[in-house]
């Protein structure tokens, strides 16, 4: 088994609302040494293993997980150690 | 003339829609399941509002790989409107059937509310029978409506007086107040604010029943003979 | 304590763990008497969570008694999912309020994300659609983080369940004030429109007909959320509380649609939805009702997680799930339809007639208990009530007459108070247009939502002023009533009936219990004066933290009809000119 | 300057709706290893240098970023390399 790990970010450029209100309230907090901050996806995938992996993720981020007209991906496969 | 209404799991402004077509405009509409074969047999097709795939990782995202949206890609192709709102504009994004994407609003917050648009292009099949300029009102309820293109896209979209409406008083942080745009062949109409809730002046106004009378009249004159 | 099997009812007893549960002693000797031996571990979990103050009323039920619930124009009262009435040309409409204090005090978003889920269900499962939400809210006033933080999360969790599910939220109040600090209070209520012929009762008649599961696959959320409930809030709650409920309003949106094609369904005989106390409390209440009992596999129910044991599976409070009682041999129809919209539906049971509620686990009987001992048969309590000292201090005071120099500023100081300001805040971020059928939109006296297809519409509040309550609970209950009918009429509707979420501290504190007695008291008298009787409700009792009750919030939640469209009347002014009349005393 | 990558997912055991909604959809698009998907968020901060930083990313977690009634989080603090 594979377990695959996926983040989605918002692209350079792209405003982020998010972000900016999570970075408002950290400055409130006090927390001012943060400068910025972006907020994205982050997803876990346990797959069969399969010769393909990697070419799978890559599809899958293509076709679905990612829209590429505002996000970037990046992803890691591992292998499941069962213990 | 008879319109598609396509239900998607977790649509819910369907009815709406179909009520919007039937009853307040009177023309035949049908409530289509999104595992229809296909859409053939309609003459247009609205894509409704609601929560399709309860917006699970994008809106819209997972209702745009079914198979029913190849198939309004085959009859937007033939030149048939489609109208996409609020979740069915998002749908049609995530599509590639129009360009650009939906952000959080610039507030992080739903809103729910009436809101006056300006018509910016009155010469599309969805516009046709409102005033150039005119400023129109209608409900507005979306937490993702905030549009967003490159500027590359939005020259584009310029160029090709694609822009249909724009809102007066920008309420989520849109490019340029767009509000709604339609394709480069003007068949296909995406806007987040819902002209299906403002047909009847009961419920608060009906300025947006001129939106479906556009495409019947356009219907009409291309379709039927001594019209 | 979760897993069961090692754990013997020897040592259920000699460990006292029922008082863990919420059972004390002479509960647990009625327990032994009723079964004739010792419980199991799971038995002991399944009547902890029946004869809980959430299930049974069981210290409530004197006083909801008084309330008067019948007029020729009452089709169901109070006792199924929610109370129905006869609103002409065979329709009806159904509704009712529920509490998600607590849950809410925990996580805000998914504790009312998760309330306004489980008032949705527990209309559509009477087989009505569902046409209009409303709430009532509670909380301490907003000069702290936390406090702001509950009152911004409890709000977006409304918004995110019921504007996913495509119920406008039509309605609703918010009251701030210190004594709901620590206990914020979130009831939900929702309205439903139904063909009387559609009507569905949550009962498992006909011997040999199957039980079927639907919905949402069961997991470890919510264990002991009943018993939870009924306790007050203390720092030990958050680490006896196994998992919070995430509430899924894209997987209710679909049971909706999915419920309201398989009423139409010749072969379906009952259903019900899991709310607290999940799948014990569903299938036990709906053989009860029948007069039947009840077998059910639990191997075969959806399971979420892996090695749930009996005790887990019974007692949580995974949402968005539905029991139904199908006639034997046309299982598919109903199963078929569920699948349509891409729904689990497995058939785990069957009715029997032996009134005996039994569960199978791994070929062994995980349970076998009476059935009218967990629903009919719970435990009943008579509470000592005693007049608060507070209160005979009050009314021997003189009249308090303000005395205002300045009205202009007086005004303006009122107008900036949180509870007396605008709420667009709140109900612009609930879809409130929705279904196109709401002619009057948050922000008036009541909402209203016509009927469409007819010359009529649907008007309705909530109201429930705290304040007043606490001062003279028997004065205020009437208030609370006569406020809310006057909040129909005024938008041109005749009242109806109502439901009411009686919110209140300890009930084992003879001054809360009098206020319980005497608010009801109150409202009583006001729903015989105006012809409103309650057809349903909820109590939710315990409502402390810290030792401070809050104070006595008995929401009233009524539905009047406007029998034409032309008596719809807003509450602002319409135009330049219009005069204005001041009427009463 | 510090940057700070901040994982957020939901406990073991918590409903993910979304997740389940990801993992059917790519079932359905010919993605049948895929066993399960669980969705969290992923967050970008960037920080002015500090000595505390670990600790205050830490705080941050609790008091704002992550919910402790039903999310885990995890976090790396990395140094920005200026190019
Ligand atoms: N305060 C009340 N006034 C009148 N009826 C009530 C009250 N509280 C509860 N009831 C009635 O008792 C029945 C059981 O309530 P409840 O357990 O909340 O319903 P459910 O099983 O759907 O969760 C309901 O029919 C409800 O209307």
């Amino acid at each position: 088994m594979k377990k695959v790990k996926i983040y989605i970010t918002l692209k350079q450029g792209v405003l982020d609302p998010q972000g900016k209100a999570v970075q408002d309230s950290l400055n409130t907090l006090g927390y001012e040494d943060v400068l910025s901050a972006r907020v994205g996806k982050y997803m876990e995938l346990t797959m069969d293993d399969h010769a393909d992996v990697e070419k799978q993720v890559e599809e899958m981020c293509v076709k679905l997980l990612a829209n590429p007209v505002i996000e970037d991906y990046a992803y890691t496969v591992e292998e499941v150690v069962v213990s | 003339m008879k319109f598609a209404v396509i239900v998607f799991p977790g649509s819910n402004c369907d009815r709406d829609m179909y009520h919007a077509a039937k009853d307040a405009l009177g023309a035949e509409a049908e409530l289509v399941w999104y595992q229809t074969a296909n859409l053939e047999d309609y003459d247009a097709i609205l894509v409704p509002g609601g929560f399709s795939y309860g917006d699970y990782l994008r809106c819209g995202a997972i209702a745009a790989t079914s198979h029913i949206v190849t198939e309004i890609k085959r009859e937007a192709a033939k030149g048939k409107p489609v109208l996409g709102v609020c979740n069915g504009f998002q749908i049609l994004l995530e599509a590639g059937l129009l360009p650009g994407a939906l952000l959080r609003n610039k507030n992080l917050k739903f809103m729910c509310r009436f809101e006056d648009l300006v018509v910016e292009n009155s010469k599309t099949m969805f516009s046709s029978a409102y005033e150039e300029k005119q400023v129109i009102s209608l409900p507005i309820a979306h937490g993702e409506g905030n549009y967003y293109c490159d500027d590359a896209t939005l020259k584009q979209l310029k160029a090709n007086n694609q822009i249909v409406f724009t809102y007066a008083n920008n309420p989520n942080g849109s490019v340029e107040d767009i509000a709604g745009i339609v394709n480069e062949e003007g068949n296909v109409l995406g806007m987040m604010p819902h002209p299906e809730r403002a047909v009847e002046s009961i419920l608060g106004g009906d300025d947006g029943l001129n939106l479906f009378k556009s495409v019947l009249n356009n219907w009409r004159e291309a379709y039927v003979t001594g019209a | 304590m979760l897993q069961a099997p090692e754990i013997t009812p020897e040592v259920v007893e000699k460990d006292k763990l029922y008082r863990d549960m919420g059972i004390t002693d002479e509960e647990f000797g009625m327990i032994k008497k009723i079964l004739g031996r010792l419980p199991n571990f799971t038995e002991t979990g399944i009547f902890s969570v029946m004869w809980s103050e959430h299930c049974s009323y069981k210290t409530s039920k004197p006083v909801l008694a008084k309330f008067p619930t019948k007029a020729p124009h009452v089709i169901q009262g109070p006792g199924e999912g929610a109370g129905i009435i006869d609103i002409g040309d065979n329709q009806a409409v159904v509704f009712k309020v529920e509490s998600h204090n607590h849950p809410s005090a925990v996580e805000p978003y998914q504790g009312a994300a998760t309330g306004v889920g489980g008032i949705i269900r527990d209309v559509f499962s009477m087989g009505a659609r569902p046409i209009a939400l409303l709430n009532s809210l509670r909380f301490g006033n907003l000069t702290s983080g936390r406090v702001k933080y509950l009152f911004e999360e409890v709000v977006h969790g409304i918004a995110g369940y019921g504007n996913c599910v495509g119920v406008p939220t039509v309605g609703g109040e918010v009251q701030f004030d210190n004594c709901y600090e620590g206990n914020p209070l979130v009831n939900a209520m929702c309205v439903g429109l139904i063909d009387q012929k559609d009507i569905q009762k949550g009962i498992a008649a006909g011997i040999g007909n199957t039980i079927i599961y639907a919905g949402a696959r069961t997991g470890r959320d919510g264990i002991h959320g009943a018993t939870f409930a009924s306790e007050d809030l203390s720092e030990e709650s958050e680490s006896k509380r196994p998992s919070v409920q995430v509430g899924d309003p894209f997987m209710e949106k679909l049971l909706i649609e999915a419920c309201l094609e398989v009423i139409h369904c010749n072969a379906l005989v009952g259903i019900q939805d899991m709310g607290a106390a999940g799948l014990t409390s569903s299938a036990s209440e709906m053989a009860s009702k029948a007069g039947t009992g009840m077998e059910m596999n639990l191997d075969l129910i959806p399971q979420r997680e892996l090695n749930m044991t009996p005790y887990e599976m019974m007692l949580s409070e995974s949402q968005e799930r539905m029991l139904l009682c199908v006639k034997q041999g046309e299982e598919q129809e109903i199963i078929d339809i569920f699948e349509k919209y891409g729904l689990e539906a497995v058939a785990v049971g069957k009715v029997t007639d032996d009134k005996k509620f039994r569960l199978l686990h791994k070929g062994e009987v995980a349970a076998d208990i009476p059935v009218d001992s967990l629903a009919e048969d719970a435990p009943v309590y008579h509470k000592p009530s005693k007049v608060p000292g507070y209160y005979e201090e009050f009314q021997a005071m003189d009249n308090y007459i303000p005395d205002v120099k300045n009205q202009a500023e007086a005004l303006k100081a009122l107008l900036q108070q949180p509870t007396i300001a605008s709420k667009e805040w709140v109900y612009d971020q609930y879809d409130s247009m929705v279904q196109t059928n709401t002619v009057v939109t948050p922000g008036s006296d009541a909402a209203v939502v016509r009927v469409r297809g007819y010359d009529k519409a649907l008007a309705m509040t909530t109201d429930c002023n705290s304040r007043y309550i606490y001062l003279d609970p028997e004065v205020g209950g009437k208030i609370a009533v006569a406020e809310a009918a006057r909040n129909i009429i005024c938008s041109g509707a005749r009242p109806l009936g109502l439901t009411d979420g009686l919110n209140f501290g300890n009930p084992d504190k003879p001054e809360v219990f009098w206020q319980i007695e005497k608010s009801v008291d109150g409202m009583s008298e006001a729903c015989l004066k105006l012809n409103t009787p309650v057809i349903s409700g909820n109590v939710s009792l315990y409502n402390e933290s810290g030792n401070q009750a809050i104070f006595p919030t008995p929401v009233v939640g009524m539905v009047g009809l406007h029998e034409s469209l032309d008596h719809i009347t807003p509450s602002f002014f319409q135009a330049e000119g219009d005069a204005i009349y001041v009427i009463g005393e």
